[in-house]
């Protein structure tokens, strides 16, 4: 009997040589006469350990990690076949503390299944959320995802169920399902782990919204920035389709649904919804006034549901699982579960699934481990590039929209990104203006002119410090008219990280206690 | 203008049938995009319309209601016959149309089917020996499919010029009075005689081409022409300046030193738009108040020259303003009895029917009845016109128009437009272009029994092979030259839109051009050789 | 006035009318055309031609309506 | 007006073959277009905007408003360092430095012989185990400055 | 003169609902009764109430761009633009607030930080919008310097005979985009770049006259700014009346305002109210008529005994009696048919009225015939014939109604 060894394909295992890896194991095994059966998995989330390297040994599955192309010929002279030690060696993955913490709902497959293995899938209960759906009707189907108290994951936590009953009850000859994922964030990642670790669950969230709207047609679309997450999600849809699963009759139901796989070009304004649209329908990828609702006029002007990856990817679950499991995790209007995303200057970066309610220093220090360098934490930036930069003295705030919301954060899309005390908060908050000005569409003018002059403002700021307090003034008028007077989230957002740069770390901006004081 | 709105229309997802020779813009261009275009054989119109209802008639696809309690029964039932005969069907005149026949089939379902069916229509449809005979099988497919009476349908021309229904209304043909009443109706005759105080003639008088005949005959010696260019615009340029040089005198009213004023013996300065008070009505019959902005720059305005030479024949005529002629027009014509300038200023605009019954105009005609009471079926026996290819003449020709010059281009080649169109083209096929040698911009020579003249070539895929188009926006172009005598045989318009004709690569300009270079040389010196006012004016009579 | 041209002219007429099953009213129909739309000059020059050169290029509808007219 | 090359005038005909009847699909018409060129041809706007109905302005729109489009050929290497606050977090401005320094040329350049061009990249989603970069298509993390120098060089003899 | 038409018409900000259903709402204090799908922006100028306004106009969707328009709405987070939020009955809307008179002057500090300061000598000068919502903002200053990143330099486009395109003063709202969409439908503009970089675009980045334009001129007649202005304007100045009239190019018989200075026309403007084309033109009736003062006008009556004779430059009078006594002369010789008339469709009806009047009372004879014979002839006896009326069934408008009868 052969030995099943698992590598990763996840893009964070391959971008730090999984397949490398890979490649030696089997010249290894084929050097050494040994039968070896090596299933390319997906990454678990413990990223700081790619390429982890796990052996079905007993039942268990022994993992070894970081593991490099020139640590495996001593992997196997040490025996790790038979999951003897070694100084990589990390023991049995699910025992690791870091995995047995997490509440894995949405991640329940990640690293354990091959990710294009369709018996895989359904050996794992996948399809069982869109078996259960089909024997719904589509109110009912709508009414369990409201139950759920699912909300949308992309930042605004807009709830689910509510947008899908707008989609319901709204006539048209066609509708449209629509994946966002342009998962733009830096600091994040659970989308693409998602789409290359579990693709079946995604189209079978997807399916479930079509046929709980009376959508035929779907589309994801992924950015270009994601080519691995394109290929897997491609020919996941090629295999779906194939298995019965999508097309004109899925599973017998004599309901149909077709999903077509889109390429974003480079454009972060094109996560949000409107602009997804236009650029789903080949135009410039700029935002659209509202109303009218996507969920009404949406897609090529019909009615569309467009959710974020993560949270189609939770509808299989709340079907097969029904919504009071799911509701019950969480706390406050923010139920289930939220895959968080540790990253930046981080020991133990990977991904985190939890109920909503962990602190972020839980999740920094008790998982992360802390900062990589071993320096003190400065900054957490929350939610992305629009989110709020929290010091140290705000971590115990409980991740749940609306008490981050209270202290001025945003819990976005989840990721965390760490800084160290080595950074400087105005460079921090001039390029959150830069950032804007490079991604702002142009339609609005608080964002289009704006992100430029706060750049110069900012710059002025770090370049005469005897004039810090009176651009300081124009910065904060500046936030203000963009916050209030920005068409999307991209112009009145930028000024998150900024206004919290400049509120926590005022010395950085060469302000004393009273020019601080007076801006 | 009207394209826009069409556009709009279509952009909200109305379909769209296309008849024309040529792969026009509507085709396709940005965000439009033709469900059928019948790319038709120059002068087979009245071929593909009857192919249409024959479609619409035999696939039983008639409004049968519509026309039950809206038209005269028996005519229908005599033109339902007729084109249910095989000989009608798409299949049999596919050859001869060029339009297969499946497309036609599915055009005329869409048409018959799509909900509310609107027809446009341009000079395409009556600049042919048979328009008269296509507008008519026009409004008999608007007619069979209840596509007329309300929103959305209609059939409708698209006028080329600024007041081509409003002189129509005012009486300008031969045989009809304002609001078109035949000079023989007694009782119409009679309102007239009363009102200007004499007796009138009850035939009809010349039309244009029979003025042209009359004057090649010897019978027809005085015009007074105003603002109008014959010697550009109609057809057979050379038959037009023979008749033109026969004749004695010839007055021309104009703004400029036109084609036709080279031929004049009196010229009368006109003034533009923009020096006149007065009404235009447009495609819609809207008429619509024109106002001055400046003093005419010759010192009278058109109407006040028109009635000092009514003076002058012994003819007064009395008019302090514009609006009082406009109340004659009023008074005199049933379906502008309503119209005035008071209203006109209150309303913006009205459409007529304007009157008592209605007073604030007719948006939309033939709501309950036609104005005719039933409406009418006519047959329309497809008749091929005389313009085919031959060995020597194995190419058609058809003319038309550039949205950026106008017409004889006497305004629009004296602004910048120019520089959006600056010479007439001859748009050729490649295929044709190659069987030729001719590249993009030679000269070429287009020769028909008319006539030949010389233009640049321009190779162009919007052609059908067999098939060659030219705009007649410059005189020199000489367009009117290789266009023949042919007309609709009902109201001889010219058959512009179909000429048998021959191309070839040339090196120099056509005998005409070198004639018409000379002529208008000669003609610009006798212009700048004139003699100003204050020398004694000796021009006596014969 | 050009006899050919009237008897083109006269015949395109012929060929729009002679389509029509009612033969009589047809070839009124002619007739009242010709009638209410030829200047007196034209009908009067082709009757005086159809007099002296016979009516041999006309259609037979044509030359049925013409009756009515009497040559001047 | 200067027309297509033979190859660019096949590369615009395949990929319009494959997406001219596609509701909205004109960005993976100019995907297709640009993986197979590198780069969509100035010439084949026309082409593209009566293929799918539009004007040349509204293609030019689209491309010019997608970072990823570009009109011109691409340098022979292209290396894309992300520039984005994880990787901030974990030194990519130094490494960015040091990136110009060794190429000879500045982020969002490329070297004067083109066969270099040092893009910035915002985001690839590797942000547990930034720095992280993209040379030549393939995906690199946790890249020191040793690496990268390596990586050049090797990208160099190749 | 009597004539004279308002130079500027109300502009609402969006275009009219044709909704049956009335919404009642109050604004700024005052209730106001508007038919379902109303825009707030729309209402409020019902209500007598000009919100500020920049990428808006009447013959426009709403956009939503400028961010001048925002308001606050009772029981409502933020600040909704009123363009693009239709108004709902009960809403309590305010336009005027001090957090949105500080919003306001924030967003015009940033335009103007990327604007010329030359309106004194700017061709738009008193005809800006973008001048009037610095006045109504109150802007007084702006704080970011004109230092900064700016477009200032860009060059202007002047290939088009009849308009400019300065980028420079263009704050890109889109107008002009969306005119070439919506109301001409040739979308030869666009935008090029994005953020910062946004430009108008004629096609590909190309001069106005390589470019895919038709020259409508509906993006320069929307344009709030100085960036697409009539070079007849940039020469002439601003008019100083108006005066109601209607094109005499083709059979759409488009309304205009003739725009004047003096008795000079230095600009047509199509007519918002004009019922057969609401406020768009084609390039005839909008730029080609400076015919009508071209050198090569006749302005005197002219005579000659044959056609190679030089002209004589006679009096009226005389070109008159001239030529009614040639007539006179031609009958007495040739009979009372040996003349006739031609009217014209470039003509009034009032004119083409009295040239048959004269052929059939003063010629004595009915051989008038008008151009009309060589275009529309057919179409005067075809429908005649069949429907009893000689003219099209429609108004332009009833091709805008939907498909389903």
């Amino acid at each position: 009997m052969s030995v099943k060894i698992y590598v990763p394909r996840d893009s964070a295992a391959l971008a730090v040589g999984a397949d490398e890896v890979a490649q030696a194991i089997e010249q290894q095994a084929t050097a050494r006469g040994i039968a070896i059966d090596l299933v390319r998995n997906s990454s678990r989330g413990l990223l700081w350990l790619e390429p982890l390297v796990e052996v079905a040994v007993g039942g268990q599955r022994l993992a070894y990690g970081p593991v490099t192309p020139e640590a495996v010929e001593s992997l196997f002279e040490a025996g790790f076949l038979t999951g003897k030690t070694h100084p990589l060696a990390v023991g049995p993955i699910e025992a690791h503390p870091y995995l047995k913490n997490q509440e894995r709902l949405t991640f329940v497959r990640a690293g354990i299944t091959d990710p294009l293995s369709l018996e895989d899938y359904q050996a794992h209960e996948g399809f069982a959320g869109l078996r259960a759906a089909l024997a719904l009707s589509p109110a009912d189907i709508v009414q369990q995802i409201l139950d759920s108290g699912l909300r949308g994951r992309g930042g605004a936590g807009f709830p689910a169920g509510i947008k899908w009953k707008t989609v319901l009850q709204t006539n048209a000859d066609q509708k449209y399902v629509v994946v966002n994922a342009d998962e733009g964030d830096s600091g994040t990642f659970a989308d693409r782990m998602v789409m290359e670790g579990d693709p079946f669950m995604l189209i079978e969230g997807m399916i479930i919204a079509g046929i709980a709207v009376g959508a035929t047609r779907g589309y994801v679309y992924i950015r270009s920035e994601y080519p691995d997450a394109i290929f897997v999600m491609e020919e996941a849809v090629r295999r779906a389709t194939t298995g019965g699963f999508l097309g004109k009759n899925i599973l017998g139901s004599g309901k149909a649904f077709h999903i077509v796989i889109r390429k974003a070009a480079g454009s972060y304004v094109c996560g949000e919804e409107t602009a997804l649209l236009e650029s789903l329908e080949g135009k410039r990828g700029i935002v659209r006034a509202k109303p009218p609702l996507p969920a009404i006029v949406g897609l090529f002007g019909k009615p569309t549901v467009i959710n974020n990856v993560l949270t189609l990817a939770a509808a299989p679950y709340i079907l097969s699982h029904g919504p009071k499991v799911y509701a019950d995790f969480g706390m406050g209007r923010s139920r289930g579960t939220l895959p968080f995303q540790l990253a930046g200057n981080i020991r133990h970066g990977g991904l985190v699934e939890k109920a909503f309610g962990v602190t972020a220093r839980q999740l920094i220090e008790d998982f992360g481990g802390g900062t990589e360098s071993g320096r003190p934490l400065r900054a957490v930036q929350i939610g992305g590039p629009l989110g709020a930069y929290l010091p140290d003295s705000l971590l115990d705030t409980p991740m749940d929209y609306e008490a981050l919301a209270a202290k001025g954060g945003v819990l976005g899309h989840g990721g965390l990104v760490v800084f160290d005390d080595t950074v400087d908060m105005a460079e921090q908050a001039r390029y959150a203006m830069e950032f804007c000005a490079i991604e702002s569409c142009g339609k609005c003018t608080p964002c289009r002119i704006g992100s430029t002059r706060g750049e110069e403002v900012i710059q002025h700021i770090q370049a005469k410090p005897a004039e810090a307090g009176a651009h300081a003034k124009l910065l904060r008028d500046l936030c203000s008219t963009m916050v209030n007077g920005s068409l999307c989230a991209m112009g009145s957002m930028t000024p998150y990280p900024v206004l919290s740069a400049l509120d926590h770390f005022p010395e950085d901006f060469n302000l004393t206690a009273e020019t601080h004081k007076a801006a | 203008m009207f394209a826009s709105r069409l556009k709009r229309r279509l952009r909200a997802g109305a379909r769209l049938i296309v008849v024309d020779p040529r792969s026009i813009d509507l085709v396709s261009s940005p965000h439009i995009k033709a469900d059928y275009h019948l790319q038709l054989r120059p002068g087979t119109n009245v071929a593909v319309i009857n192919a249409l209802a024959h479609v619409i008639v035999t696939e039983g696809l008639l409004a049968q209601d519509f026309v039950d309690q809206r038209c005269d029964v028996e005519a229908f039932n005599v033109w339902r016959e007729f084109v249910a005969r095989p000989n009608n069907s798409p299949e049999a005149l596919e050859v001869m149309t060029g339009v297969p026949a499946a497309k036609i089939r599915e055009a005329a379902r869409l048409y018959a089917t799509g909900g509310n069916g609107a027809i446009y229509y341009g000079l395409g449809v009556t600049e042919h020996a048979q328009g008269s005979t296509m507008v008519i099988g026009i409004a008999n497919l608007a007619m069979a499919t209840g596509n007329i009476g309300r929103e959305g349908v209609g059939v409708n021309p698209l006028r080329g010029q600024n007041n081509v229904q409003g002189s129509c209304d005012m009486g300008s043909f031969p045989h009809e009075y304002p609001g078109y009443r035949h000079v023989s109706d007694d009782a119409t005759r009679t309102l007239f005689e009363k009102d200007w105080g004499l007796s009138l003639r009850k035939e009809p008088g010349l039309r244009i081409p029979n003025m042209f005949e009359a004057a090649m005959d010897g019978s027809f010696k005085g015009l007074y022409c105003q603002g109008e260019d014959i010697v550009q615009s109609d057809p057979d340029t050379q038959h037009v300046i023979a008749a033109l040089e026969t004749m004695e005198c010839i007055v021309v009213q104009d703004l400029f030193l036109n084609e036709t004023a080279k031929y004049a013996h009196v010229f009368l300065p006109g003034s533009s738009f923009l020096e006149k008070d007065g009404t235009f009505t447009n495609a819609e019959r809207r008429i619509s108040r024109v106002r001055k902005v400046m003093a005419p720059k010759a010192g009278l305005g058109d109407w006040e020259v028109t009635v000092a030479l009514s003076n002058a024949l012994g003819y007064p005529m009395h008019y302090n303003d514009p609006s009082e002629i406009m109340e004659e027009v009023a008074r005199l014509t049933p379906t502008f009895a309503g119209v005035n300038y008071d209203k006109l200023d209150r309303l913006g605009s009205v459409q007529w029917p304007c009157n008592d019954e209605m007073p604030e105009g007719t948006p939309l005609m033939h709501i309950d009845h036609f104005v005719r009471g039933k409406g009418r079926f006519l047959i329309t026996q497809y008749v091929p016109t005389d313009e085919k290819i031959t060995p020597k003449f194995p190419l058609l020709l058809t003319t038309g128009r550039i949205l950026s010059q106008y017409n004889v281009g006497a305004q629009t080649r004296r602004t910048d437009n120019v520089r959006f169109h600056e010479e007439d083209r001859l748009d050729i096929h490649p295929q044709d272009a190659e069987e030729r040698g001719i590249h993009e911009d030679d000269w070429v020579g287009i020769s028909s029994r008319a006539g030949d003249t010389v233009l640049r070539a321009r190779v162009t895929e919007r052609m059908q092979p067999g098939v060659v188009y030219t705009t007649f926006h410059f005189p020199e172009s000489g367009a009117n030259v290789i266009t023949t005598d042919n007309s609709d045989w009902a109201t001889n318009c010219p058959e512009y839109k179909v000429t048998a004709v021959q191309v070839v690569k040339v090196k120099h300009s056509s005998e005409w051009q070198e004639n018409y270079r000379k002529f208008n040389e000669t003609q610009l010196r006798l212009l700048k050789e004139k003699v100003v006012a204050g020398a004694v004016a000796t021009v006596n009579g014969h | 006035m050009n006899a050919e041209h009237l008897i083109k002219m006269a015949n395109d007429i012929g060929a729009f009318f002679e389509a029509m099953p009612n033969r009589e009213q047809a070839t009124k129909d002619v007739a009242t055309h010709i009638r209410k739309f030829w200047e007196p000059r034209m009908q009067k020059s082709l009757m005086v031609y159809l007099s002296t050169h016979g009516d041999a290029g006309l259609k037979d509808i044509v030359r049925d309506a013409l009756r009515e007219f009497h040559p001047a | 007006m200067n027309s297509m090359t033979a190859r660019e005038a096949q590369a615009v005909e395949a990929a319009l073959s494959r997406f001219q009847d596609e509701q909205g699909a004109l960005l993976p018409l100019l995907h297709a277009v640009q993986d197979t060129l590198g780069y969509i041809p100035k010439q084949a706007t026309p082409t593209i905007a009566s293929a799918f109905n539009l004007s040349r302005a509204e293609v030019h729109g689209v491309i010019t408003y997608y970072h990823h489009f570009r009109q011109t050929e691409p340098a022979q290497h292209k290396l894309a360092l992300c520039q984005a606050e994880a990787c901030q977090a974990r030194g990519c401005r130094s490494l960015t430095e040091k990136a110009e320094a060794a190429l000879g040329c500045n982020l969002g350049e490329h070297t004067k012989d083109n066969r270099w061009e040092l893009e910035p990249v915002y985001c690839l989603g590797l942000c547990a185990s930034g720095p992280a970069m993209e040379l030549d298509g393939k995906l690199y993390a946790r890249v020191t400055p040793e690496r990268l120098e390596s990586l050049i060089r090797k990208k160099e003899l190749s | 003169m009597d004539n004279n038409y308002p130079l500027h018409d109300i502009d609402y900000g969006t275009p009219k609902s044709v909704s049956e259903k009335t919404v009642t709402l109050e604004i700024d204090g005052f209730e106001v009764t508007v038919p379902q799908g109303t825009s707030l922006m729309r209402a409020a100028v019902v209500a007598g109430t000009q919100i500020p306004k920049l990428c808006a106009t009447d013959s426009l969707e709403p956009f939503g761009s400028c961010r001048l328009c925002l308001v606050e709405i009772e029981g409502r987070k933020g600040f909704p633009a009123s363009c693009t939020t239709p108004a709902e009955a009960g809403m309590v809307v305010r336009t005027q607030t001090p957090h949105l008179a500080e919003l306001r002057r924030g967003v015009m500090e940033l335009y103007i930080s990327d604007h010329p300061l030359d309106c004194l000598t700017c061709a738009a000068n008193g005809d800006c919008e973008l001048q009037d919502m610095a006045g109504v903002v109150g802007l007084r200053d702006v704080r970011y310097g004109y230092q900064g990143l700016n477009h200032l330099k860009d060059q202007a486009d002047t290939s088009n005979p009849y308009f400019t395109y300065d980028p420079s003063k263009c704050i890109v709202c889109n107008r002009c985009v969306r005119a070439c969409e919506e109301t001409q439908g040739t979308f030869a503009l666009t935008i090029s770049g994005r953020g910062f970089e946004s430009r108008v675009s004629a096609s590909e980045s190309q001069p106005f006259m390589d470019s895919e334009c038709v020259s409508c001129g509906a993006c320069v007649n929307v344009c709030p700014t100085a960036t697409l202005m009539e070079k007849t304007v940039i020469e002439a100045g601003q008019p100083d009346h108006s005066v109601l009239t209607t094109c005499a190019y083709c059979g759409v018989g488009c309304g205009f305002k003739a725009d004047m200075k003096g008795s000079e026309v230095v600009r047509m403007t199509p007519w918002k109210d004009g019922k057969a084309n609401e406020g768009h033109a084609c390039i005839k009736g909008r730029f080609a008529w400076g015919y009508a003062t071209h050198k090569d006008r006749i302005l005197k009556p002219m005579i000659r005994k044959h056609i190679t004779d030089p002209w004589q430059e006679v009096s009226w009078e005389t070109a008159i009696n001239h030529a009614a006594s040639e007539f006179r002369r031609i009958q007495a010789e040739s009979g009372v048919d040996s003349i006739g008339g031609i009217t014209s469709s470039r003509c009034t009806n009032e004119e083409s009225y009295l040239v048959q009047k004269l052929v059939r009372a003063a010629f004595r004879n009915n051989n008038v015939d008008t151009c009309a014979r060589v275009c529309h002839s057919p179409t005067g006896y075809g429908l005649g014939q069949t429907y009893g009326t000689s003219a099209g069934t429609q108004t332009f408008k009833s091709v805008e109604k939907p498909t389903s009868s």
